[in-house]
């Protein structure tokens, strides 16, 4: 803890950065408060509430079983379209990038499909999976999809050629080329591709809470926990609800670089 | 001593007086030059030669006002450049670098590369420094790529074209990095020639680091030893070949004499550097 | 055509298990790749033999297509024309027989450099378990490189990292040794040192050794025979048997006899360079 | 064996070289794999849904319902390519994106190169700006239709946000990757700290800004469907969701392509540019093989 506290204030940049935060806070209270006390509204944030009322709020929804269980609801959610989509975007990617004629015949298509922003799939997935859990799964299988293939292609046609004849030199079947060379030397671009691929992720998890109503049958999620605050005009609560999905896009994120960070000791000397 | 051309009385004389450089990166002091001194006088080409990650190049910073030194002074024609109460030295056109990797701006072609520097000191107008700039650059032979980018340029010709950068400004004193680090023996040989001819045309101050032997003696007028870190000078050769000097130059049993005597002094301490880089990956 | 020679020279490794090495040849190559009308990039009718057990020197200007030469070798590539043999059989794809150290480090950097020792046996099975982890030791322990066996390439200085290189192609017993400009890259000195590390394991080894590199001091410090060759296109213009005593040291470079190489290498040379410089004046 | 060594060919120039091109194209096999790959999508598609109409496929719009109505006088569905209010609905989407790219790009560069630049505004607003990343832009979607006005307010305001951080960070980190040696060069030659700027900052930063507004841009779409799928009363997200409340399919798959196009068509743009002022870089890279 001393530690964490002397990294934090021992440099110029750490202090400035915690000072830059507080004041940050301070002109957000200010903001907010400043209607009350003159009568002027600053820039149209004078609705916000102030952060000791949200803080308040925080407090109030921890203890609830509730707000937890919009966690767990997110959180699911996210992990499975996020896994749906590295079990099949991975092997994809790898093979658009290995063989020719598979790259040949199906990138094309895939080009064309990528640039439709994943919540354009929203309403059609909906008319088509029989439950609303189903559609909001796929549409976040769609957002990760396109960014981990995009990236495993990258990655795996830019391992240099050098490594690869080497191998084959020593002896190297095409069996070995894949696991010993090719995987393992596309593994960075896969994580960097899962990173960003969580993070739309969770755009897509909250927007499709929103959109669907989630509540019906999948029991809330933070989306839906942000729109329902929004519908009962709890301004407090939309913003712990922010924080919150803040919070947990940050613990998924930081989650993967642990893991990539296992996986790839090589990376960690730089 | 070599042949100078006369207009140059005096001009780039550099007094380096025990100067040490301690750095302080990671709260473990790491000393790079230790009580150094060396006298370079005008229109001299002076040669650095020691292992690499020595502190050759903290030496050639600190004239470059780069970095700061801990302790010494440094000296250009009489005036201070840093020294005690002033640990950094300005930086100024009339020291040019030519760097190790080259930093000719990829976004800017060759010409107004080299254009750049006179048009920032507003000593010419653009159009004017732009018209220098394509004469000086088709004397140095590149009169055909005035308008490439570096990047499209060999890395021969982007380094003749730093040099030609590096003059337009009437330096004083020329700073070479190990300008031709990277290049193979042969295009190495051109470079030389070329700024050979550069050198006995303009009679420029020249403080030129290396870790070439025969690149040393070829250029050099002295050719100064340093030691392993921390540096410290060795030993100091005079090259009496006399300028001007051709590939030939390098054949010759003077060359060779001078190349034996180098080599053993140089040897000696490529082994230290190299034992103690080992151990410190280690 | 000569038949492969038996190695008449001193061997003084006594220790060297079998001293395997194979005659290499190359017969009225040549091979042109790039665009079809940019012609310069032509290796043309080139005929060169490797003699066994003997260190060859290709030197010539860059980019006048010694990497291609090295990629025809290996097996890389295939000539369009003549062929290129190893002991009077065709070449057909990189095999073991012949390992390629690279002008770029080509350790893969995922391994260790035990790993990457061990790489190419284990790829083909033919060595296996504890025994094999001692050969890669032994070998790692006689580079230099005992405290790094368990490091990442990135881990590596410069010339540890072409060291490792040099034990991993080693381990796997080849009789030919192609070595693409490996020092590239290292500084003047590293450079020195690193070639008489390679000599004194060559002097060990006594393989066919096919080294390829544009600096005339290496090339005649290092070779038995140096071929030089011609750009635009590509020929070789000469060859040069360099007749300096083994061992080899560093102060051999500055004795009157190799600077007598050295002035006949150069001459030859320096046209070559000058003509790939001709754009220029 | 061929005698390529021997021959010389000269280089085609002009309208020569470009059929050339062409021909060397077409004796690959890659062009007629892509043909073959978009066919048997295309194909996969209409079996599915109109063909065999098998499980919930039915209920989709296959590839000749959608081009029937797309390209029909009187639509049966709402819209088509003879439609003003399509139009409309592009128009409207279009404009809000460049008003959101805009002000994200006005913003977010220089920003972004003075955080790269100075030391000291990088301290002060970098960890304001990493605390408030992690907040996906959606989350915003509720506050900001309640604190700005209208309906173009929330969704320009979300769509410049999330472009705003992308642009803004890759500028620094533009910024970041100029070597040291640039910035030593331009000092030794006599620059003013604007000549360094001017000079050396925002060139060198562009590849990456440049590669900050192709993600911004894709971005932005993203965050602006998003926001009139929610809040909207015209663009193309309201209209996809305009479709589906109405039940109409056809008019969504025709939004949703729309879209695809406008997406592709507007990041090329963004690509053209970057190629147009950055010269440099283009031929750099050629002259790399890249």
């Amino acid at each position: 803890m001393t530690n964490f506290l002397q990294k934090l204030f021992g440099n110029t940049t750490g202090r400035r950065g915690v000072s830059a935060i507080i004041v940050f806070v301070i002109i957000w209270h200010v903001g907010s408060q400043l209607d009350e006390w003159t009568g002027y509204d600053m820039l149209g944030i004078g609705l916000v509430p102030p952060p000791a009322d949200v803080f308040v709020a925080f407090l109030g929804v921890v203890p609830k079983v509730g707000y937890w269980m919009s966690w767990v609801a997110s959180f699911s959610r996210v992990i499975t379209g996020f896994i749906v989509a590295m079990i099949i975007g991975i092997p994809f990617g790898l093979l658009l990038a290995v063989n020719r004629y598979f790259r040949g015949v199906f990138f094309p298509p895939f080009e064309i499909l990528r640039p439709i922003p994943p919540l354009a799939w929203v309403p059609a997935s909906l008319i088509f999976w029989p439950t609303n859990e189903m559609s909001i799964a796929f549409v976040t299988f769609l957002g990760a999809f396109f960014t981990i293939v995009i990236n495993v292609l990258g990655g795996a046609r830019n391992i240099d050629i050098s490594y690869l004849r080497a191998a084959q030199s020593m002896g190297a079947s095409q069996f070995d080329l894949f696991w010993k060379i090719v995987l393992p030397g596309t593994l960075p671009s896969i994580f960097t591709g899962a990173a960003v691929g969580m993070g739309i992720t969770w755009e897509v998890v909250l927007a499709a809470e929103m959109i669907s109503g989630g509540g019906t049958q999948g029991g809330g999620g933070l989306g839906f926990f942000i729109w329902s605050s929004y519908m009962g005009g709890s301004l407090e609560q939309i913003v712990v609800g922010m924080i919150s999905i803040g919070i947990a896009g940050y613990l998924s994120s930081s989650a993967i670089r642990k893991i990539g960070y296992h996986f790839m000791p090589w990376r960690r000397l730089f | 001593m070599a042949k100078k051309t006369s207009k140059t009385a005096k001009k780039g004389e550099i007094s380096i007086k025990n100067v040490t450089k301690v750095y302080d990166p990671t709260g473990v002091n790491v000393m790079a030059v230790d009580n150094c001194s060396m006298e370079i006088a005008g229109g001299e080409v002076c040669m650095i030669v020691g292992p690499s990650g020595c502190g050759k190049t903290t030496l050639l910073n600190s004239i470059a006002g780069f970095h700061s030194i801990t302790e010494g002074s440094i000296h250009l024609d009489g005036e201070l450049l840093c020294g005690p109460g002033k640990p950094k030295a300005e930086q100024s056109a009339e020291r040019m670098v030519v760097f190790q990797h080259g930093a000719l701006f990829p976004w800017k072609t060759l010409q107004e590369n080299v254009a750049y520097g006179p048009t920032v000191q507003k000593a010419m107008s653009a159009s004017e420094a732009m018209d220098k700039a394509g004469h000086m650059l088709a004397d140095a032979g590149l009169g055909s790529f005035i308008t490439k980018f570096p990047g499209e340029v060999s890395s021969g010709m982007a380094r003749r074209a730093e040099i030609v950068r590096a003059l337009i400004n009437n330096p004083k004193v020329l700073l070479l990095d190990e300008p031709y680090r990277a290049m193979d023996a042969l295009t190495k040989q051109i470079m030389h020639e070329s700024l050979l001819e550069t050198y006995d045309r303009t009679g420029v101050t020249i403080f030129f680091i290396t870790h070439d032997l025969e690149e040393a003696i070829f250029l050099g007028d002295k050719v100064h030893v340093v030691t392993t870190r921390p540096c410290q000078l060795k030993k100091t050769i005079e090259v009496k070949i006399p300028r001007p000097r051709s590939f030939e130059t390098q054949s010759s049993e003077e060359f060779r004499k001078l190349l034996v005597e180098v080599n053993d002094a140089v040897h000696e301490e490529a082994v230290k550097a190299f034992k103690a880089g080992e151990r410190e990956m280690a | 055509m000569s038949t492969p020679k038996t190695i008449t020279k001193a061997s003084s490794s006594a220790k060297a298990k079998k001293l395997t090495s194979s005659l290499v040849e190359l017969k009225n190559v040549s091979k042109s790749y790039g665009e079809e009308w940019a012609s310069d990039n032509v290796l043309k009718n080139i005929s060169v033999e490797f003699p066994a057990g003997e260190l060859t020197v290709i030197v010539g200007p860059s980019g006048c297509g010694k990497s291609t030469l090295v990629n025809l070798l290996a097996g890389f590539e295939k000539p369009d024309e003549g062929r290129a043999l190893i002991d009077g059989k065709e070449i057909t794809g990189p095999a073991k027989d012949r390992m390629v150290v690279f002008q770029e480090t080509a350790l893969i950097p995922w391994q260790t450099t035990l790993q990457n020792v061990t790489f190419g046996p284990k790829m083909r099975g033919d060595k296996k378990g504890p025994s094999l982890v001692r050969e890669a030791e032994d070998l790692l322990i006689k580079v230099g490189l005992g405290e790094f066996m368990n490091k990442y390439p990135i881990q590596l200085s410069g010339g540890m990292q072409r060291r490792a290189e040099l034990a991993r192609a080693l381990i796997n017993e080849p009789t030919v040794m192609i070595m693409d400009e490996p020092f590239r890259g290292l500084d003047a000195m590293s450079r020195s040192l690193m070639q008489e590390f390679f000599l004194e394991l060559f002097d060990e080894n006594q393989k066919t050794n096919i080294f390829v590199t544009s600096e005339i001091d290496e090339a005649i410090f290092l070779a038995d025979n140096l071929v030089i060759l011609s750009n635009k296109p590509t020929t070789v213009q000469t060859v040069i048997k360099i007749d300096l005593p083994r061992p080899r040291n560093y102060k051999m470079l500055t004795t009157a006899k190799a600077f007598k190489y050295r002035r006949q290498a150069m001459e030859l040379l320096h046209g070559e360079a000058l003509k790939s410089f001709a754009v220029l004046k | 064996m061929s005698n390529a060594a021997n021959t010389r060919i000269s280089e085609p120039q002009g309208i020569d070289m470009v059929f050339y091109r062409i021909k060397k194209n077409f004796t690959s096999v890659d062009p007629y794999l892509t043909v073959f790959g978009i066919f048997l999508w295309l194909f996969a598609y209409w079996v599915l849904c109109e063909g065999l109409q098998i499980w919930r496929f039915s209920k989709l719009p296959g590839p000749v319902a959608i081009s029937k109505d797309w390209f029909a006088f009187e639509p049966f569905q709402g819209i088509s390519i003879f439609t003003q209010e399509y139009y409309e609905h592009i128009r409207v989407s279009c404009q809000r994106i460049l008003i959101a790219f805009g002000l994200a790009t006005g913003l977010g560069v220089p920003l972004g190169l003075f955080m790269g630049w100075s030391r000291k505004v990088r301290d002060y607003v970098f960890p304001i700006i990493e605390t408030l990343r992690p907040i996906p832009i959606l989350a915003w979607v509720p506050l900001s239709i309640l604190l700005l006005p209208g309906f173009e307010g929330p969704v320009i305001f979300l769509a410049t946000l999330a472009s705003f951080f992308v642009t803004a960070l890759n500028a620094m980190l533009g910024v970041d990757s100029i070597d040291e040696e640039y910035f030593r060069a331009a000092g030794c030659l006599g620059s003013s700290k604007w000549d360094v700027f001017k000079n050396v900052v925002v060139p060198g930063a562009l590849p990456f800004i440049f590669t900050g507004l192709q993600i911004s841009i894709g971005v932005a779409w993203f965050s602006l469907v998003a926001a009139e799928m929610v809040s909207g009363d015209l663009g193309l997200g309201y209209l996809i969701v305009d479709a589906y409340m109405n039940n109409v399919t056809v008019p969504m798959v025709i939004a949703m392509i729309t879209l695809g196009f406008i997406g592709y068509f507007s990041s090329g743009c963004v690509r053209a540019l970057g190629n147009k002022l950055m010269a440099w870089h283009v031929k750099e890279l050629a002259q790399q093989g890249r």
